[in-house]
């Protein structure tokens, strides 16, 4: 038993961490989340050089091969920014799900420009009814000559504002089956429509009569598309619930230091016992998402069953990053609420990711069943 | 036992009475953005016309003296009026204001005949709006920690200072705040209570960039802003309640502002809107309504509101039957407080991500329940943050001090 | 509006109060639950003699033909002992049924005994599935000849310990009815079996060839029964309301006089924030069982539509009671868990009532349907 | 990161040797009363034989130095016996002692030489059973408010006082306790750590009523008892650590017991029975497991119950490479304490009153069920409250006081 990070993941760990700090400071964040899309920016040009986009890219193709621990390292670390851009999406997601779906001619195309951040594919699986099983497919693949035509939208569809292409998730003609297919979001008929509000990064995609090639249907068929992106939804679960125990790291400290300086009364808050237990509860939810999370990394690293680990990481994880920065703003009271403060980032980010890959009600039943119960 | 307003022949003429006249004098276009900061100006104004019209009817601050430009009527008539006017989503006043229910009541009972005959008249009929201002960036929580000041000079007090999450959009003709008039007095024997004419030179008002502004419900607050009093002169016939006694007078509005009001209405809109969002929105070829899973946060939500909806109601009725209250005034502004972010998360869980923006295709009830989502964090802090309630209710339940504190007198 | 109790209720809530204190002291309810059976006792025959079990009993058949809220301020001050005995069980629910379900000469014959607590008249309802549902009854009432025979056990049963009459649901010999039978708690065949452990007062009653009169089978037909005891289960559901209110101020009682002279770090601990927010926690749920309680007496005494406040009178209610008794235990730490302290006949009755008529997630998924959900 | 104990080859042999040993030298008829008042005398002697054996043979503390009786193995093979009685629903030691966990480490800590050969070999050996007397009447949450006294008289102190809800049932051999050995100095600078052997004349032991005495999991402590001193004479070697030297020593085991020490194995009992129970018994014809409402519940026990081994196992760790700790033993404790009690909620809901008997036919899992509703209420407030780990805790996150504390030292 070692519950320790390697040194190399230690090292990864703070220099992803002087990254964040060097090139996406408070006022940077702020400004994206004001200009409305993450890409295309300095800061994300330089995470792109780092090659980090490509950790999870075998070196075969290009990428750093790295373990989902080390994965894990790098999005604790993006999480405390929080970074915004499609680095979990497409970084992580698209590129399991290629792996996972993909010819090796679509591997071998994919996964190196994506290691590179030449390209963002980034998942389009959700529609109206925001489910995520098969069944909520219902955006059809029309058979048209060689290829198809997309006509529908997909909605909610997490970092399709910073997306150079579309992994989206389509039914077949016939209607029995769900395969993936990539989209430029630049080719005619797409439009991408940023929802405004509590949302972070959320956009509508619109499809107006899109030509697809059949050469982009992930794996040339149908047949394995839904099974490959559960596939990668599993392995992407716990590299998200990293990011969200950055997030919940971040505004702990934010807290603890809030109630440290922070005088009323003639005393730090941090003396009230009542600012303490929200910085007790915010910590504790920290570490059960760090655990939960960083089992679930381990169990899938080394092969382990983990079904049940990743519905409890998703579910606690998500749970977790969302009471965070309640609890976060009951320290902070009014100061909390101002926009250049910084907390309300997090605030944001922590709303989107807890309905991201499913919410943690989703998470339990399928525990649940995962359980044998 | 009686849980509804008892209504005598003559009180429901009332009634009709006001419905009628509501229905002639309520602007036809009146519209409630999910978020106050998006009420027009012109809106604004015709809410401000509104509640002109309504003073001059004696039917903005029902019952408070008619001596004072109030309109003398029974509690059961002001239900009345709010009932009505709650059916256009609309509260009195119908737009943001700290006079009557707050300065007002505090001038009432503090302040010296003169004052009142002075002040209270364009409270009463709306002719002015009113912004309290109490935060400053050393005093949150500890309210009493003023640092702005208001020092003699002649017949005039000298104001110096900042004040923080303040009003709303469009500006006020008053303004109500607590100074420092003897910076050498102890803790809650230094500060003058002043009622200051918005218009004065040496005032600045800075709006302030927030997650929300707050402002849940229709009265709509729009922006909160800071205001800045650089040397600004004011009348010492401004100062209400004497020199050094501004603690005192401010508990009458702390009191009320921390939930001892009550509220009589029995609608609540969001959860109106809710339902019917989700009686008539489908989810897999069913009502979201019919889903288990939202069924079961659905009824949640319900729970939530209706002991929200219990414990306005007991306050109501304890102020207006003058039945002594301790703690009963923070617990109804604590539970609602965090009961709405219950509630938030709750409705999260119901509506996913269409709780989350104000798209006009995509966002439930346009916007309203994304609004929801933001009020309910930055809700909690405003007039006494929730551990602040908690703080008072342990003071009157007699467990949080030595001697078992007192609500704040009311009238 | 007026939320205030009436003269006549003022005073009957003191005459109760001083009935409590004097006659259910704590030395008397301790040695009550160690004795296994709150009757026969010699407070019980004084509850008797008072007249307060036939509170709910219509002036013609012998009670004081109280109004539910009048029983509800009864119920309040019993709460405060706990009082354990067949009151709300026989007095309450048992005169309900009876009132509903009885013919006029069942009604002459059982309802002013009950008000004298001559007989007492426990309905027994749930079996080994505890389900409070008309499906959950498979008790079979078998025609033999003028009559019934029963075989079969009812389990969970409040107050079966001290009941000398049971009403016992059963189902008809085709099955697809279920109507009520009294039954005599010393009749041949019927076992009547303590259940020990961290419950109050709940038994099982076992029915071995336990003979039944036609006589005895309520409204001398099966078709109404179960509507009968429905109506009845509503009508007691807020006085069983009140019954827990009355227990919650109790412990909150306790809980503000202990947190004011128990001394630790040398000030007395009410002065700690975490000990305020236990007891803050504690008056909320007091508050919060009080007044939906309360509503719901007045909905019904006033004939208005009352389904919605019944159920959420339960749920809220149970649940306070419950959560009200594990906050008081966090105000007294080691000493509440003590027998002779007192505050464990709170926590033991609050766990029965939690389930009893329908625990509140029951209550909760009803409470759906009346919305119209 | 590694969340599993890694075993060698010779490892996996000594997992074998223990098996076999396990089996060879387990009473047979083990068994487990749900609430462990039920437990014979003739059952203790046999968990006590049990012990003295695993001491022999150095597996009773098996890390502990040789030269002071402990087995002087590693962590892993500690896991590794720590599994293997686990499979017997057992834990080390088999019965209640606080003799080799806590008073043993603090006097491996803070005992002299002469005191570490004295005592430790016949604790670690299992040879005593051994109390902690820690709670008075008014020393509760207050621990350091001591108010019985040793008063040194020649070689010896005379003890006078009375600790409450002290050990087990069927007595100690030693009982070790804080004593005001001081009573002129000031708190914690006045205290005395004691070692009394529990037979000397002017002790009586008198047993506690409670909801329960406490005591989940297989160790079963019996019941809580008051002992009084009255003049007894405890002779001077028997202060560990120095006069007035009481809390210092005191701060290793208190660490220890907040939740420091974590803990390994995997299995928790009371879930595995709870789901096997809902596997195996029918509603409506269909195991329980499969009723929604119950599965709701089920995976909110499951939940809990993974967080608390999570923080558990992290803690074990901790603690056994030597990583600094901060809030983490405290905060294990309190989650484990108030998820008990949020536990034995959702069982309540999932199991119906068949959580509230033990009756034979009735109860569920023979009484288990039933037990535990009980102790988790009491098991909220030994070992310090809930509410006393979050002091700790947020002194240890660095806002509870001006300097942030450190933990305790633990070796």
């Amino acid at each position: 038993m070692d519950l320790a990070l390697t040194p190399d993941q230690e090292m990864l760990k703070s220099v992803v961490h002087r990254f964040v700090q060097q090139e996406y400071p408070k006022e940077t964040l702020l400004e994206i989340a004001a200009s409305g899309s993450p890409t295309p920016s300095e800061p994300w040009s330089k995470l792109a050089e780092t090659g980090w986009l490509g950790i999870a890219v075998p070196l075969e193709y290009g990428g750093e091969g790295g373990t989902l621990t080390d994965a894990g390292v790098l999005f604790e670390e993006l999480g405390r920014g929080p970074v915004p851009g499609p680095h979990i999406t497409s970084g992580i997601l698209g590129v399991f799900t290629v792996l996972a779906g993909g010819t090796e001619e679509q591997k071998r195309e994919w996964l190196p420009l994506l290691a590179r951040g030449e390209r963002t594919l980034v998942p389009a699986v959700t529609e109206a009814d925001y489910g995520w099983e098969q069944e909520d497919v219902r955006l059809a693949a029309h058979r048209n000559g060689a290829g198809f035509r997309l006509n529908g939208s997909k909605v909610y569809v997490f970092d399709a504002n910073s997306a150079s292409h579309l992994l989206c998730a389509v039914r077949s003609e016939g209607g029995d089956q769900v395969g993936l297919v990539t989209v430029p979001a630049s080719a005619p008929g797409v439009e991408v429509r940023p929802l405004p509000g509590f949302s972070w990064n959320m956009a509508e995609v619109k499809f107006n009569d899109v030509a697809v090639g059949e050469s982009d249907l992930l794996g040339l068929s149908f047949d394995s598309g839904w099974d490959a992106l559960q596939w990668a939804i599993d392995r992407t679960i716990p590299v998200l619930g990293a990011f969200q125990v950055g997030g919940c790291q971040a505004v702990y400290e934010m807290s603890v230091d809030y109630s440290r300086t922070r005088v009323q009364f003639g005393t730090p808050v941090g003396r009230f016992q009542r600012v303490q237990d929200h910085i007790i509860n915010l910590v504790n939810h920290l570490d059960s998402a760090r655990w939960t999370t960083y089992e679930a990394l381990w169990k899938l690293d080394t092969d382990r069953p983990a079904q049940e680990s990743v519905h409890l990481a998703k579910a606690v994880g998500s749970e977790a990053y969302h009471q965070a920065c309640n609890y976060a703003h009951e320290v902070h009271a009014g100061l909390g609420g101002m926009t250049e403060y910084g907390l309300t980032l997090h605030t944001t980010a922590s709303r989107t990711l807890y309905h991201y890959l499913g919410n943690p009600r989703f998470h339990r039943l399928r525990l649940a069943d995962a359980l044998g119960l | 036992m009686d849980f509804e307003p008892r209504y005598t022949e003559e009180q429901e003429r009332f009634r009709v009475e006001v419905r009628e006249w509501l229905k002639e004098n309520m602007p036809e276009d009146i519209v409630h953005p999910p978020d106050s900061i998006d009420l027009t100006y012109e809106q604004y104004q015709k809410r401000r016309e509104l509640g002109r019209r309504l003073g001059d009817k004696g039917w903005l601050w029902a019952t408070a003296p008619v001596e004072y430009g109030g309109g003398g009527l029974t509690v059961d008539q002001s239900v009345i009026i709010e009932e009505e006017i709650d059916e256009y989503g609309l509260t009195i006043p119908p737009y943001y204001d700290t006079g009557g229910r707050l300065g007002g009541a505090s001038i009432l009972v503090w302040g010296s005949e003169e004052q009142k005959q002075h002040f209270l008249p364009n409270i009463m009929k709306g002719r002015v709006r009113t912004w309290q201002l109490l935060s400053e960036p050393e005093a949150g929580s500890d309210l009493a920690n003023v640092k702005a000041t208001a020092i003699r000079d002649g017949d005039d007090y000298i104001v110096n200072g900042q004040k923080i999450y303040v009003g709303s959009s469009f500006g006020a003709d008053y303004m109500w705040t607590l100074l420092v008039t003897d910076p050498d007095a102890p803790r809650h024997q230094n500060l003058g209570w002043f009622m200051i004419p918005g218009d004065l030179p040496g005032i600045t008002i800075q709006p302030m960039e927030m997650l929300i502004s707050g402002g849940e419900g229709g009265a709509g607050s729009g922006e909160k802003n800071t205001v800045y009093f650089d040397n600004v002169r004011v009348p010492a016939f401004n100062l209400v309640g004497g020199e050094n006694q501004g603690w005192k007078v401010a508990t009458t509005h702390l009191e009320l502002e921390h939930g001892a009001g009550g509220r009589a209405a029995r609608r609540n809109w969001m959860v109106d809107r809710l339902f019917e969002y989700c009686r008539t929105h489908q989810r897999r070829g069913q009502p979201i309504s019919k889903d288990p899973e939202a069924r079961d946060r659905l009824v949640d939500v319900f729970v939530e509101s209706e002991i929200a909806r219990l414990f306005g109601m007991r306050n109501y009725w304890m102020r207006h039957s003058k039945t002594p209250m301790t703690y009963e005034g923070p617990q109804n502004s604590y539970f609602r407080k965090m009961s709405n972010l219950r509630q938030a998360t709750y409705i999260l869980d119901i509506l996913g991500p269409a709780a989350l923006t104000y798209d006009p295709e995509l966002g439930a009830e346009d916007g309203h329940m994304e609004a929801f989502q933001r009020s309910a964090i930055i809700g909690v802090h405003p007039a006494g943050t929730a551990d602040i309630q908690k703080v008072i209710m342990a003071r009157r339940i007699g467990i949080g001090r030595e001697v078992r504190e007192k609500a704040g007198a009311l009238a």
